[in-house]
């Protein structure tokens, strides 16, 4: 469609990483998450093929919502949840613009919830990078909707007992076209996810799982550190097997509709029995597969692309509507727009 | 063969058709309008809706009213009591007789006179055979069977002959009135073009009314009401909504940029979305959201990107916008917030008519977040302020909160059809120079550039927290803020300059000014013309720009002993004016979901000039 | 639990409907499917086992959400979008009482879609019955987020470009403990999942296909006309194969993720063939394949219980967690509450 | 062997901790405050966190201060300027030393002021050498370099060694200020218990600072400040947000009532749901929301319950609940908002203080939805308004705002504790007798019954529509509507019978009246008490009350030539003043995200008086 035509004009310029930094100092707590998310963004932004100036990154309120002040493109700081809505009026107002919006567990799953799912409804073309430490940060250290049952946070002094969201379920049932997961600490694998979310035409989600070292920290432990992450973490590639486990000795099976860890180094399975990875498939039944390992036990937590579809988006739609009623009604002019209806003469 | 009727000129009247939510009341009363227009009275109209979306045919709750005031002088108004009052059912004469003039004309359906809708109405006798209707010119005409009568072996179901009866109530109406029915007519066959069974029936229906008139015993004179002096020029009727819906495309085209519309529907608002939703050949854009927070920051993301933006809501609405309207503020970005009170507090009386959202458009934000306020005064006046919010919007980088309300967004009057050189201009300069360039760098206006997404070289963050002067970047600095709160103030003020003198019709200077704002300019400008005729001195001095005031306010206002101030609220404007001007007013306060009629507005003014003395 | 104890402690008086009718004429529309749906509550009513002043009705604001002052209990009439917020506060205060939510589509998709995922997130013991009739009815006929694409009204006067959401899936999606959906034509039907969703302790969630003769005249009539609905209705009964059709004569074939519809006139299949509904299915993957019916060409829409499981509810656990504390710190008094950390005496 | 070193003694004095977020700066300072307050010195403190949550180490935006006020007598502010800068980095010194008063004390960590840490801080050139500190008392101590020797031998790493060097910086100012090191002793036993090497080492490097005191030949004078006669009492120190917390833990207890708190994490009102959420014992629930719309509805519901609910909230959260006390209001349900102010608007200064939300209290909310406003006037008396909000919004049956502000609600000062009678009786009667009930009955306050859910016989409807008179069910008629929105705004007038005169402090009349409302009474009353001092005859009016105003509001006004209003906003509450009583005010603003200083306001007083001139 026209504007995808645009979207995807190569920029002439050849950027570098460093063209895409702003002039402000970067002031999140050492060591946080959020620095090595900028850098993967900044790495990977040559590769939209976009111009510099035809990117906004919007944001709502939060330490990961300070992101667009450090990238030398456009940007918009909101206000707290509202980033999906208010990066939805940029879209649909310029739809030439790549659109992407960096936000928080609290700042889209929290106060912004509303906005996010109507966001993937209408598949508006938002690539969606949510900064996932399951914890408040900026406003120093409450429970999010994606703390775990029983955190003890400064609001929650005796755990929580609230169960949290499952972030891709709810993506997914509310009608996300690109869904994806990565990890802070795992930069190549999160480059190429912003990557591929910035090629795709939809409503990109991707959530990134992120370290507060000051409030949080440790909370991605289990994924990020070398001795057990191969055993806890699944990377979900197109048309392979889903692996896991040092030796990629483990795999996933799927009995019926029941996922189960079958190990290869004994003779009792062999590849050719794990389930393979289809980001394309049209049943999207396989998300909610993949997305309910986070809830069993002793399932790996897969990253990659749980699924990637392609669905008119609303800002397609509704620049071909206007396209449409233009070449049916002519454009608009001052007498067309009163000369309608009874009119009448006095003279 | 029936003689010649007598025909008596008046000057105005007042015609509200009424009946079941069923009976087609709307659109025999536009069509009334239109016919009116064509005439060339000047005319002003407004519906009156149930509550209920549907109420049970016949009960009290689901009658449906349109009234209609039209003269050959010019009017503000669409009247507050009928001269002439027609009836479709027992329902609709209970609800509506407490408003008509004494010794007024009621028309009734008589054929829906029958014990079923006797109850429904809540009547214990049929007030057309018990007397109590003494005291009023009352017609009878059994007008469903004469309808039916009328259509004798049309090949169309009873339901559908029985449906025709309100074209016979227009054309007995019509020739009541001595106005033309071709135009209906020809209304008729449009509209029903694929149902020519349908077109006939109504055809013959508002023919056998007229006809009805023109032969029956029981009318002995018509009426006529001669055309109005207006100025020169082509008109179509409007209601604020649609007027509001005009004035922004109309800005669109004016300036050049594409319009934007994020918003939720809402009573009496949702019009304007529907309206402009119908507009995609002229590039408008309406987002319906999820909500009104979502509807107003979508429109604040659309004009960062270099639309005309604008969101559109009521009461409840407006009161969820609240800290987005704050975001505009602190980002220095055009924007036009449309409010159409009604009566609150919270969801209070959705359908009913109010001011008492002034307060909150001035302050109903924290932290110090000014902005212009203005109010439209009549439906026609909505096409002309929408263009004004707009043009200020832009000029000043600002968000604008524009009020209108049920009264005027729902009635109607007819709009002078301007050319593109009435309109005002809305300069558009985008930034492009890179020269130089800062996001809060100021011009002569102190708006700061709009440089938008897609511009080579001029990629800035702009948000929420305090910016650096000049520079936009964060800045906890406590005499930045300091300054930047000035300037933000200041900026408003500014507008002042920019907006015309408060005007005084009348008397400039002298004992009572009335002061009116918004919806209550008709009311009280009629009660104006009225007691001049009967030889009192007054004066009126209206305000369409609440915030900032007009530059020659104070002067105005001293210029009087006393200052009245008619409000649909509890005295609003009344507070405002204190603490602008220290200057005390006496409120003159309504608030029972109505608009202010003609006569209360006089009935206050006598009672301050001391009745006829006051001469 | 305490409070289930109490929940579920039965009325001694007997109640009838009529007992549960209030003293305000009823004002919908003639015809408005909302009339059906107030019945089939007041005849179920009387089978909650509960005290009529323990039970309350919660809104927000629609035609649908005037059902409260139709009904004789405790009721709120909130504002627009906010019935589950109310409704949880009420709940958290007092959780004895059992409360209920009566809302339309837009009020709980469209402006209060943020609450209403929470809730079901943190499964708050509230019944919530959405009555969907694709509209906005109160407002006078907009599209809401549950109007099929390319819906013509009063604000897409060219068809919406919207892609609606699947309730379902963003219930399930969200961790609603029960889902279901019914039909206002199908009395019985109704007031089964009614009183189901009475005894189920946790977010329980009704989808009520509802006829606005006004404004949406037949958005569900293939759902609800004689000759057409056996093959556009498939009723979900637990334990049941999943049959629809006049006869029955066509059933749900599970083909690994893909379900399939098989005829079983012809001798190719057999009632053996067919999938197995199961409410207590522990995998919630069913009802995302359940709930896709809807999305898939011919396939019909299933009605009844997609999934009915236990896990606890947010208002138990916030009872467990204050009962815990008080055994262990003693009931608060004035004298803990100030002499705790540094005090000293002025003498 | 030193010599026994002389002893001045002074009336009171301002200290400052300042150094890198990681130095425990918080914990010096309120492990120095609780031993001056066990001293029985009066008190005012306030923290001064970097606006980032952790910044590099060593750079300026990551400097933490906190800063102490005490007196032998009773003071209201933590102080103007400090006496004595404690400063742990160049960095810290930088961003403190404009603050200082000329001829103060400074003592620096010079282990710290290395090159690296220098150039951090934007030195070119080492201030302790360069010169630029004359002017004031430079004590330049080695700290770091000190500890690490103390700790010599310790086996714990040198990072943890070099943690407690904050403990070696309070032991000298313990010494320096001739207070008792053994309560911060034993705190550090607790503290620490499972680390019995870290409870050594801290109370080594306690030790090691307190007789580095005694024994260096650097100080020559030690100070001290005697205990202030305050009112026979026990007492606790208590921030604002922590007496809030308090205030209605107290309420609950009073009434009998359950506390339900519905709310959202913001700064700076965070604290008050974090200490809530600690009180499960005392039967609080605390509901933290998905937003701040959900966490006033959760409230409304839990009101409607027969819960003490209540929400807070900042600024931005305070827009987002406009809506819902709308419902509040018209469904007459009680509920308390606390709005802590920061800097708006927008996002704005959310870690600096401010008073620029009054308007919106009090005006900000679509139609006429008056509701009572309450403001704190210092960190104790957060605890008396909270009690005094919840029994105005139960007795009237209305959503009551309280406001404070991130001044008083970090700031901390000690509070008397009260016994049970201390407290205001807080009755509750929920209906109970299904005889004669009606949901909009009124008693003589013109409140409505609180019939709650489970209450046999009492069942009724509630809701945002308008409701009539009496029953409560939905109307639409006119004159119900006018009625209705009367008896709201009187029911909150009548408050105005239930509340202290507006008292006046000093002279009864005269010529200048000061009139404070909220967080500036601390300054305002300070730089009175020091006026009188020079001679000055003052007086003060302070308000607490800011809808209704006390009954001799107008009166006390009147009694005065000029009245001067110093406010944190551009002149909201001067505003209102002329609105109500028609009465002109000299505007004091301030808007910096700062407090007002207690030398602003008596310089301000001074120019009004003429200087010297106007004893
Ligand atoms: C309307 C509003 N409510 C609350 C806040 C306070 N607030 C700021 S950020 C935040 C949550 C941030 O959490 P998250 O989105 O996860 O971002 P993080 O800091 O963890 O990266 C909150 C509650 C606000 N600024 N505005
Ligand atoms: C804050 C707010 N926004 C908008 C409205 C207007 N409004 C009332 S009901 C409604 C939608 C109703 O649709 P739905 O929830 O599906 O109920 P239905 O009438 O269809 O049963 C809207 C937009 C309102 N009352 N308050
Ligand atoms: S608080 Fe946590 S999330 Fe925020 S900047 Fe610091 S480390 Fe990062
Ligand atoms: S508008 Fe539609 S939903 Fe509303 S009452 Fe009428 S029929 Fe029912
Ligand atoms: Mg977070
Ligand atoms: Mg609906």
């Amino acid at each position: 469609m026209e504007n995808n035509i645009k979207n995807n004009e190569v920029a002439e310029v050849k950027y570098t990483a460093k063209d895409f930094a702003s002039d402000q100092d970067v002031k999140w707590c050492p060591g946080c998450g959020d620095y090595s998310i900028l850098a993967q963004v900044q790495r990977s932004s040559p590769d939209f093929g976009e111009k510099l100036e035809n990117i906004v990154w919007v944001s709502g309120i939060g330490c990961s919502s300070r992101f667009p002040y450090y990238m030398s493109t456009y940007g918009f700081h909101g206000i707290h949840g509202r980033a999906a809505a208010i990066a939805t009026g940029v879209k649909l107002a310029n739809p030439k613009l790549q659109v992407w919006v960096a936000t928080g567990d609290g700042d889209m799953l929290s106060i912004g919830g509303n906005h996010f799912i109507h966001a993937c409804r209408k598949n508006v073309n938002l690539k969606i990078i949510m900064f996932n430490n399951k914890i408040y940060g900026l406003t120093k250290g409450q429970y999010s909707p994606t703390s775990e049952l029983g955190k003890v946070s400064k609001t929650s002094p005796y755990g929580t007992v609230d169960w949290p969201f499952n972030s891709i379920k709810l993506a997914a049932g509310s009608g996300a076209t690109f869904v994806a997961r990565s990890i802070d600490r795992e930069p190549k694998h999160l480059q190429e996810m912003i990557t591929r979310a910035s090629k795709h035409n939809g409503a990109a989600f991707i959530e990134v799982y992120q370290n507060c070292p000051i409030f949080n920290d440790g909370a991605h432990a289990h994924l990020t550190e070398k001795d057990v992450k191969h055993d806890n973490v699944i990377v979900m590639e197109h048309g392979k097997p889903l692996l896991f486990g040092k030796n990629k000795d483990k795999g996933i099976r799927l009995d019926g509709l029941n996922p189960e860890i079958i190990d290869l180094s004994d003779g009792k399975w062999s590849v050719n029995d794990v389930w393979v990875h289809d980001e394309l498939d049209d049943n999207p039944t396989r998300v909610f597969l993949l997305a309910r390992f986070s809830d069993l036990q002793g399932f790996p937590i897969p990253i990659g692309v749980f699924r990637q579809f392609n669905k008119a988006t609303y800002n397609d739609n509704v620049e071909e509507q206007i396209k449409l009623i233009k070449q049916k009604k002519g454009e608009g002019t001052l007498e067309k727009l009163f000369y309608t209806g009874n009119t009448w003469e006095v003279s | 063969m029936s003689k010649e009727k007598e025909v008596v000129v008046l000057d105005e009247v007042t015609v509200r058709f009424a009946g079941d939510s069923g009976d087609g009341m709307q659109l025999t009363g536009s069509q009334f309008t239109d016919t009116t227009a064509a005439v060339g009275n000047d005319l002003s109209t407004l519906p009156d809706f149930p509550a209920e979306i549907r109420a049970p045919a016949g009960s009290l709750s689901g009658v449906s009213g349109f009234q209609l005031h039209f003269s050959s002088s010019d009017i503000q108004t669409p009247g507050d009591s009928p001269d002439v009052l027609v009836a479709m059912n027992p329902a609709a004469l209970k609800v509506n007789l407490k408003d008509m003039k004494s010794n007024g004309t009621i028309l009734v359906n008589s054929s829906a006179f029958d014990t079923k809708n006797l109850k429904l109405a809540k009547y214990d006798s049929n007030p057309l055979e018990d007397g109590s209707l003494q005291g009023y010119q009352l017609i009878s005409v059994p007008i469903t069977q004469l309808t039916m009568g009328a259509l004798e072996g049309l090949d169309i179901s009873l339901k559908e002959k029985e449906r025709c009866k309100n074209f016979f109530a227009l054309g007995l109406m019509y020739w009541l009135y001595n106005r033309p029915i071709e135009g209906s007519s020809k209304w008729i066959e449009t509209k029903f073009a694929k149902k020519p069974l349908i077109v006939e029936a109504n055809k013959k229906a508002l023919k056998a009314g007229y006809y009805y008139g023109e032969h029956t015993e029981l009318f002995t004179t018509r009426y006529d009401v001669h055309k109005a002096k207006l100025p020169k020029g082509h008109y179509r009727n409007v209601s604020g909504n649609e007027a509001v819906a005009l004035g922004f495309v109309s800005a669109s085209l004016r300036s050049g940029l594409p319009l934007f519309l994020g918003s939720y529907p809402i009573t009496p608002a949702s019009e304007i979305l529907q309206e402009l939703s119908k507009y995609k050949n002229f590039g408008v854009k309406t987002f319906q959201a999820e909500d009104e927070i979502a509807g107003i920051c979508s429109a604040i993301g659309a004009s960062f990107a270099g639309n005309l933006a604008i969101t559109t809501t009521s009461g409840p609405g407006l009161s969820l916008k609240t800290e987005a309207m704050g975001l505009a503020v602190i980002t220095e970005l055009p924007l036009v917030i449309v409010n159409v009170q009604r009566g609150g507090p919270s969801t209070g009386l959705p359908t009913k008519t109010e001011q008492s959202d002034l307060l909150m458009a001035l302050y109903g934000r924290h932290g110090e977040a000014p902005l212009p306020v203005l109010a439209a005064s009549s439906p026609a006046d909505c096409f002309w302020m929408s263009l004004e919010a707009a043009r200020i919007a832009i000029k000043y980088m600002t968000p604008v909160i524009l009020l209108t309300n049920g009264y005027i967004a729902l009635g109607s009057e007819p709009l002078r059809i301007p050319s593109i050189d009435d309109l005002p201009e809305i300069p558009v300069n985008f930034r492009k120079d890179p020269e130089g360039f800062q996001p809060y760098m100021r011009d002569e206006n102190l708006a700061r550039p709009w440089a938008i997404p897609g511009t080579p070289g001029l990629e800035h963050r702009i948000g929420g927290l305090e910016k650096k002067h000049i520079y936009g970047n964060i800045s906890y600095e406590p005499e930045n803020h300091a300054l930047m709160t000035k300037i933000r103030d200041e900026k408003i003020k500014n507008v002042q300059k920019d907006i015309p003198l408060l005007e005084v019709e009348g008397e400039k200077t002298g004992d009572l000014l009335v002061l009116s704002w918004g919806s209550t300019y008709g009311p009280v400008k009629e009660a104006m013309r009225r007691l001049k005729k009967k030889g009192y001195k007054l004066s009126l001095a209206h305000l369409k720009y609440l915030n900032p005031f007009p530059a020659n306010t104070a002067d105005v206002l001293k210029s009087f002993k006393r200052i009245l101030v008619p409000e649909l609220n509890l005295g609003q404007l009344a507070r405002v004016i204190r603490s602008e001007f220290l200057i005390d007013v006496i409120q003159y306060n309504k608030v029972q979901g109505q608009p202010i009629k003609t006569s209360e507005v006089e009935g206050k003014i006598l009672e301050l000039l001391g009745g006829e003395n006051g001469k």
